[in-house]
């Protein structure tokens, strides 16, 4: 096997590993970017082509023409087989398993055509309009905000309140501080979903439920943040800090003029993790907010979701509008992530 | 400009004692070295005066005011780290008036100190450069020039100079002492490395094992230490200890050699077991004397350094001026230099000579 | 941003002083870890704390104080079975299925997580073009919710979806990938690694950048193998890398949920449901609630999850020692 | 710099003024899921009694199903829930609701709404008025006309029983090359729609639930049988796991399904969707072993209460009974193309909105089958714990056809679960 196992790349023309290498990076590329890209064609089809069977990559709509003699558009159908066969034709009505259809430079001459005979006329249209719907149809603004709300704010929260105590853990050395780091790391494994109900009831006597603070408090303190804070902070040499108390500076001061640039891959890190957190929450916002001004876009792209029907056209233009901020922060944030998780991860 | 004076200073971390009991007084503009072997207690007494690290027993004052009980910020100290802890984040510039902004220096003053300190210091030129473009010897610049900008009271010094290369530690020595000699500060200054001790001081604390050995001026610690550790620690290449006992006002050495001593020099008891120290240059090849068994030789050119062993195992150094002709695997006779010896008790190791001579 | 947080930190410098010289620096973390811990304490802490109190409990009720004492009933009910490797002579079969399950999801949703990642990111390692993008994209599915990738691969792999679409295309006999428990359950594999393998990537790329080149170079001086290069060199020193990898995807194989959750639902059957999974189902989702069951369920995980940290934490120190 | 603050700080207020202020003296919160356009059309009739009552502000909180089903519950208990609803666990919540009997005219909700009422009821003996059923759904059996035509296989009348449609729905496959005969959604209220005509009682003689009685378990295996025979579309069962719903539309209406047993409220989305694709209608409720008498689709549907945590519970009950008015309830139903639960309004026959032939037939035929509807149907739509029972039935069968246990250790099984369900909510 290979110098694909290595780092060593050689200088010449693309060795065989190389091709094999850019195969597999092209498979990865159609199969990360592959369904995404589907969902976001999907968007633009109409309920109907959503439906369809077997699923077909572009929207199709059927064609429809307008003839003499009728008011409304007929759907144009291709016959397959009879007298008329390769004719396109517009079909007037239906009646079981036959088909009564013209051709539109003889509309008045109707013919029979039996239904298995026919394929309909297709184009390929994107249907605009479920996005259109969507700002018709509800405050799309209103939830975008409290959307961008609850990430912003729970984020600038997260980061404060998790790098202080990194801070307090990293660089102080206090009794209890094992303790503290114990039930923080203890706690990194429970997932939230399991004490939804202890919670929901806490955030009730804090009289936090149904506004935006109820979602974006409980989660502030993530341990995982907190631990992955530290990790790097540990990694800060001590002596900086002394020079700094050596300069008269206070210990708050040393916090946020030292600790947090020094930190600020870390941070980078936990800010685009909390803000993908945030940003995709569901079942905690749908708990803690009830009233539709206070809904985040996660809950009212939920909301297409009924007893029986979902309106996957809706749901889908909404999931990609939910998307696009989300991808606009990580492009934006990339280069830092890549090189924060070199320094927090690794170690 | 203060003096510094530290009464039975100790630090203890849990039962282990670190610093049994220091009494030093440092006088106002002295260039005062504290020295030792790794883990003598050196950098953290330094960093007990500093005020990074609490003390645990006796008083620290600074200007005759006891300073216990304050902060490292309000000491009105300035310290270089061995690592020069410089702000990665920051530009030089911003590095040098990160203190004085912190004492809410007026905006201008901030920046004539800077410039002046970085013109001092030869560092006008990369004042909106990071730490991490700049060489080790720049570094070590804005490091210090970090502490000149603050005019603090007395500058502290934690092995500034250990993570340089050889030709860069011997100009920013003398770049320490010319800065000394032009401010003329007090300063403090930590090193394992008794070379710089001996040309940079003014005054010497030679510390082993959280205790203060001996203090004074480097000759003196040279000429006359008070016992065999500062013998052997000041002064290269180290000093040659033989066993011995006295023997009627002579010492007879376990090696086979009887060296007599002058007369009233040292406080002499009969049959008393003493350690005899000479320098490497106190003993030349001569035709008598002790036997030592050549084993290499160094030569450097205008000077040569012979290393053997004496008849009962102690390695010998010799040093030797011009070239020699002598080779490796020779045996030679020394000619010991009783003028320039040093006599210890063996049991005490403290020096013998008579304080009233 | 800096100008913006400035005057907001200086505001709060004032407080802090003050506080500095009353408790001194030390005594200072106490403050600076003050809010976390509040937050920490009350919405994460104290829940954890509340759900022993369920779990001793019975009814349907929400509320605690209408909740009925039964003390370690539900325990016993859980523990119940004549074999724990037969679910079906358990009384409570289904959280034993879900334990099941989750072993098995766990050991092989890890084994293929390291494995990809590790082969993705010794391609990115490699000097090819383009690499920032195309370590963006292998990044990406980490952004998405997971509700919609389970939504997307559920339009792929349903019996009139995409990929089958494609095989009948092709000429290939279709399958109904989620009606066969096996297939479901290797799907549901295949989803959480493809969701979450950009992330484990990224840190395995950081340490293998973080191993230094002369490294390498003495390799290649003394003549190794690639192969031999990648097992005595490259393999040992991203170790560290390789511990850290594996023990967060263990703690989120765990706690596995979201997106299993809507894309099979659990199904077929119970093949593909997890334990975090039926204890939200028998706590919150559909009725019978059974919180008790729930929380006593929640509380045997977590003690599971504890033991497997603190075996990990040993084995770590260990390595680390030695 | 500033100038961003500003906008900072403004942006704050605006959210902690939005979250204060109330522009009416009373403003009444109403939580509503919909399929179609159910709550669009309440919210609107709802519009011309603020018109009325200019100091009442109805505000409707549009929220996903799943949060009718389970957080509303938890919400309630722990006193945090809206003032109305429109909910599906008609029973489940009784202990929440709030009486209108006292701000309403009794007689005429009891004579419009007769039957529904008791859905909400603690038992015989409460005689409140809780709820209005807004939305009556009754399980029922539509079938792809024209692959029945193509295949040339007649179709069974109005007494075939269950077997019978299985067998012509196999036959209809089998000519026409279509993927599944017949389909279920996947929960067990669809399921009591095949179980009562095997004679699935659901309460023993004492009126204690009960889930392994001979009628119930015949109509289990049989279930079973087909989905293992290939008779019903396996993907809709055992493609899920819990009690996750899932349905056969998309079969349907690709008019891969001959015979799919759904219900009334399918109605406006296969008109729309389905188009002039094919014919498809609506059949009799299919009978079984049980005989002529227990030929009965399963009632049920969703309905709006009040809760009694509401600070205004007059002005909550004029609203409802604003909403149950004839003129208002006809409009509701007509909109949403669902059937009328308010009998003057069934009499009087309902004008359905911009449907299509097919469909105005579709919903014709399921309003036919109202009074045919099973008295075991309306004890168990009225059922508290009905939702556990529909639940275990879907977790447990679906164990036995993919084969995680036998028929009869699932009928065992689900008993067992029910009694835990029952002992639970006590």
């Amino acid at each position: 096997m290979t110098p694909f196992l290595t780092r060593t790349r050689g200088r010449q023309r693309l060795h065989w590993t190389d091709w094999l290498a850019y195969a597999y990076l092209c498979l990865g590329v159609l199969l990360m970017f592959g369904p995404v890209l589907w969902l976001v064609i999907s968007s633009f089809k109409t309920e109907r082509e959503l439906q369809h069977y077997p699923p077909r990559l572009l929207p199709y709509v059927q064609k429809m023409e307008k003839v003499p003699g009728y008011s409304d558009p007929l759907p144009v159908f291709k016959v397959t087989a009879g007298p008329l066969a390769g004719q396109e034709v517009a079909q007037v009505r239906r009646i079981g398993i036959v088909s009564q259809v013209v051709r539109p430079d003889a509309p008045q001459t109707i013919v029979k055509v039996p239904i298995k005979d026919r394929k309909p006329v297709e184009h390929v249209a994107l249907a605009t309009s479920n996005y259109a719907k969507l700002f018709k149809r509800f405050n799309f603004f209103q939830f975008f905000y409290n959307s961008t709300f609850i990430t912003v704010v729970a984020t600038i929260i997260t980061l404060l309140i998790n790098s202080m105590a990194a801070f307090a853990l990293s660089k102080y050395d206090f009794r209890g501080r094992g303790t503290v780091m114990a039930l923080i790391i203890g706690t990194l494994m429970i997932p939230p979903t399991v004490v939804l109900v202890p919670l929901f009831l806490i955030v009730r006597d804090f009289g936090m439920i149904d506004t935006l603070w109820g979602v974006i408090i409980p989660g502030a303190a993530t341990p995982t943040g907190v631990f992955l804070l530290r990790q790097y902070m540990l990694t800060i040499p001590d002596e900086i800090l002394d020079a700094a108390r050596m300069d008269k500076a206070s210990e708050w001061k040393i916090y946020w003029r030292i600790i947090l640039p020094l930190s600020a891959p870390a941070l980078a890190v936990l800010a685009i993790l909390s803000i993908m957190w945030r940003w995709n929450d569901f079942l905690w916002p749908l708990i803690a907010l009830q009233r539709q001004e206070h809904f985040t876009l996660q809950l009212a792209l939920n909301s297409f979701r009924g007893e029986f029907n979902t309106d996957w056209a809706s749901l889908l233009a909404m999931t990609v509008l939910t998307l696009v901020p989300i991808v606009a922060v990580f492009a934006f944030l990339q280069k830092y992530i890549a090189t924060g998780i070199a320094s927090t991860g690794g170690k | 400009m203060s003096d510094l004076e530290l009464r039975g200073v100790t630090k203890a971390y849990g039962a282990a004692q670190v610093i049994k009991g220091v009494d030093l007084h440092v006088a106002q503009g002295e260039f005062c070295v504290f020295v030792g072997p790794s883990g003598c207690g050196k950098s953290t007494l330094l960093r007990m005066i500093s005020g990074l690290e609490p003390i645990s027993g006796g008083e620290v004052r600074i200007g005759g005011e006891v300073v216990n009980h304050l902060g490292p910020a309000e000491r009105g100290l300035a310290m270089v780290f061995q690592s020069y802890a410089l702000y990665p984040h920051m530009t030089v510039r911003q590095n040098l008036s990160f203190g004085l902004e912190n004492l809410r220096a007026p905006k201008s003053e901030i920046a004539e100190r800077v410039t002046a300190a970085a013109q001092m210091l030869q560092i006008d030129k990369f004042l909106d450069r990071r730490p991490k473009d700049l060489s080790g010897g720049q570094r070590q610049r804005v490091a210090i020039g970090r502490a000149v900008v603050r005019e603090p009271r007395i500058f502290l010094f934690d092995e500034p100079l250990s993570n340089l290369d050889a030709e860069l530690r011997v100009e920013m020595r003398g770049e320490i002492s010319r800065l000394h000699r032009r401010i003329n500060n007090t300063m403090i200054y930590v090193t394992h490395d008794q070379v710089e001790a001996m040309t940079m001081a003014d005054k010497i604390a030679v510390l082993r094992d959280g205790r203060l050995e001996q203090f004074g001026r480097p000759l003196d610690l040279y000429n006359t230490p008070d016992n065999t550790f500062v013998a052997g620690f000041i002064g290269s290449p180290r000093m040659n200890f033989f066993k011995g006992h006295v023997r009627g006002g002579a010492v007879t050495l376990d090696a086979g050699t009887t060296v007599p001593l002058p007369a009233g020099k040292f406080q002499l008891a009969e049959g008393a077991a003493v350690t005899l120290g000479i320098r490497p240059n106190g003993m030349k090849p001569g035709n008598a004397g002790l036997p030592l068994t050549v084993a290499s030789v160094e030569r450097l050119g205008g000077e040569s350094y012979l290393y053997g062993t004496a008849p009962d195992g102690t390695a010998v150094t010799v040093h030797s001026p011009g070239q020699t002709r002598i080779e490796p695997g020779t045996q030679i006779a020394l000619a010991l230099d009783a003028d320039d010896a040093h006599l210890f008790s063996t049991d005490t190791t403290r020096s013998l000579l008579r304080k009233d001579a | 941003m800096l100008k913006l947080i400035t005057p907001f930190m200086q505001i709060v410098d004032v407080p802090m002083r003050a506080l500095q010289g009353l408790l001194g620096p030390r005594r200072l973390a106490w403050v600076f870890l003050l809010p976390n811990l509040f937050v920490f304490g009350f919405f994460t802490f104290l829940p954890v704390i509340l759900n022993f109190f369920y779990a001793t409990t019975g009814s349907d009720h929400i509320l605690l104080q209408d909740r009925p004492f039964v003390g370690m009933t539900n325990f016993g009910q859980l523990m119940n079975c004549q074999s724990y490797l037969d679910p079906n002579t358990c009384q409570i079969d289904v959280f034993w299925r879900a334990v099941h399950n989750t072993l098995w999801f766990i050991v092989l949703q890890v084994g293929f997580m390291v494995v990809f990642s590790m082969i993705t990111a010794l391609i990115l390692n490699r000097k090819i073009r383009a690499r920032g993008f195309f370590r963006a994209v292998f990044f990406f599915p980490v952004l998405l919710s997971p509700v919609v990738v389970a939504l997307v691969w559920k339009w792929i792999l349903q019996d009139q979806g995409a990929l089958n679409a494609v095989l009948d295309y092709l000429g290939y006999p279709t399958v109904n990938w989620l009606l066969s428990p096996t297939w479901a359950f290797a799907w549901s594999i295949f989803l959480s690694v493809w969701f979450h393998m950009g992330f484990y990537t990224l840190i395995l790329l950081a340490g293998l950048q973080a191993i230094p080149r002369d490294v390498y170079e003495a390799a290649a001086m003394d003549a190794a193998s690639p192969w031999r290069v990648f097992r005595k060199i490259t393999l040992p020193l991203l170790m560290p890398t390789m511990v850290v990898v594996m023990v967060l995807a263990l703690i989120k194989g765990v706690q596995t949920f979201d997106e299993i959750y809507a894309f099979t639902g659990g199904g077929p059957g119970s093949a593909t449901t997890l334990v975090i999974q039926y204890i939200y189902q028998n706590g919150f989702s559909a009725a019978p609630r059974l919180f008790g069951l729930a929380s006593a369920a929640s509380i045997l995980v977590a003690i599971v999850l504890v033991a497997l940290t603190a075996v990990q934490l040993w084995i770590t120190r260990r390595n680390a020692n030695g | 710099m500033i100038k961003k603050r500003k906008v900072v700080a403004a942006a704050l207020a605006a959210t902690f003024l939005a979250t204060t202020a109330a522009s009416a003296a009373v403003q009444l919160r109403f939580e509503c899921a919909q399929d179609g356009n159910e709550c669009d059309t309440m919210m609107a009739i709802f519009k011309k009694f603020e018109a009325t009552h200019p100091d009442i502000q109805v505000k409707m909180d549009l929220v996903p199903y799943k949060a009718i089903l389970e957080n509303l519950p938890v919400d309630l208990a722990a006193g945090t829930g809206p003032d109305m609803a429109k909910i599906t666990d008609l029973g489940g919540l009784h202990k929440y609701y709030l009486d209108l009997a006292p701000y309403v005219d009794k007689a005429a909700l009891e004579k419009d709404f007769g039957k529904t009422l008791d859905w909400y009821r603690a038992g015989p003996n409460d005689k409140g008025i809780y709820g209005i059923q807004t939305q009556l759904t009754i399980t029922g059996a539509f079938i792809n006309k024209t692959l029945f035509d193509q295949a040339k296989v007649a179709v069974p009348g109005k007494d075939a029983t269950w077997d019978d449609w299985a067998k012509a729905a196999r036959a209809v496959a089998k000519a026409t090359g279509t993927k599944y005969p017949m389909a279920m959604d996947r929960t067990g209220h669809r399921f009591a729609g095949m179980a009562m005509p095997y004679g699935a009682k659901y309460f023993d003689a004492k009126g204690n639930p009960e889930m392994n009685d001979p009628g119930f378990a015949a109509a289990a295996k049989q279930f079973v049988a087909w989905n293992n025979d290939g008779t019903m579309d396996r993907n809709v069962w055992a493609g899920q796991g819990g009690a996750s719903y899932a349905d056969a539309t998309k079969e349907f209406i690709n008019g891969e399904l001959v015979f799919y047993y759904s219900g009334s409220w399918q109605i406006q989305k296969f008109a729309k969707q389905i188009g002039d694709a094919f014919d498809w209608e609506v059949m009799p409720a299919p009978c079984g072993p049980a005989g002529p008498g227990h030929c009965s689709g399963m009632p049920g549907g969703s309905g709006v209460v009040g809760f009694k945590s509401t600070k205004h519970p007059k002005e909550v009950a004029e609203l409802l009974a604003f909403l149950a008015q004839p003129a208002n309830y006809s409009e509701l139903e007509a909109k949403s193309l669902n059937i009328p639960a308010n009998a003057t309004v069934a009499t009087a026959g309902v004008k359905y909105e911009g449907v299509t032939p097919a469909a105005s037939k579709a919903l014709n035929a399921f309003s036919a089958q109202v009074p045919t509807i099973s008295p075991v149907g309306y004890a168990f739509q009225g059922y508290k714990n009905n939702r556990a029972m529909f639940n275990i039935t879907v977790k447990r069968l679906t164990q036995a056809i993919v084969g995680e246990m036998s028929v009869d250790e699932a009928l065992k099984r689900m008993d067992a679960d029910l009694k835990e369900a029952v002992a639970a909510s006590k």
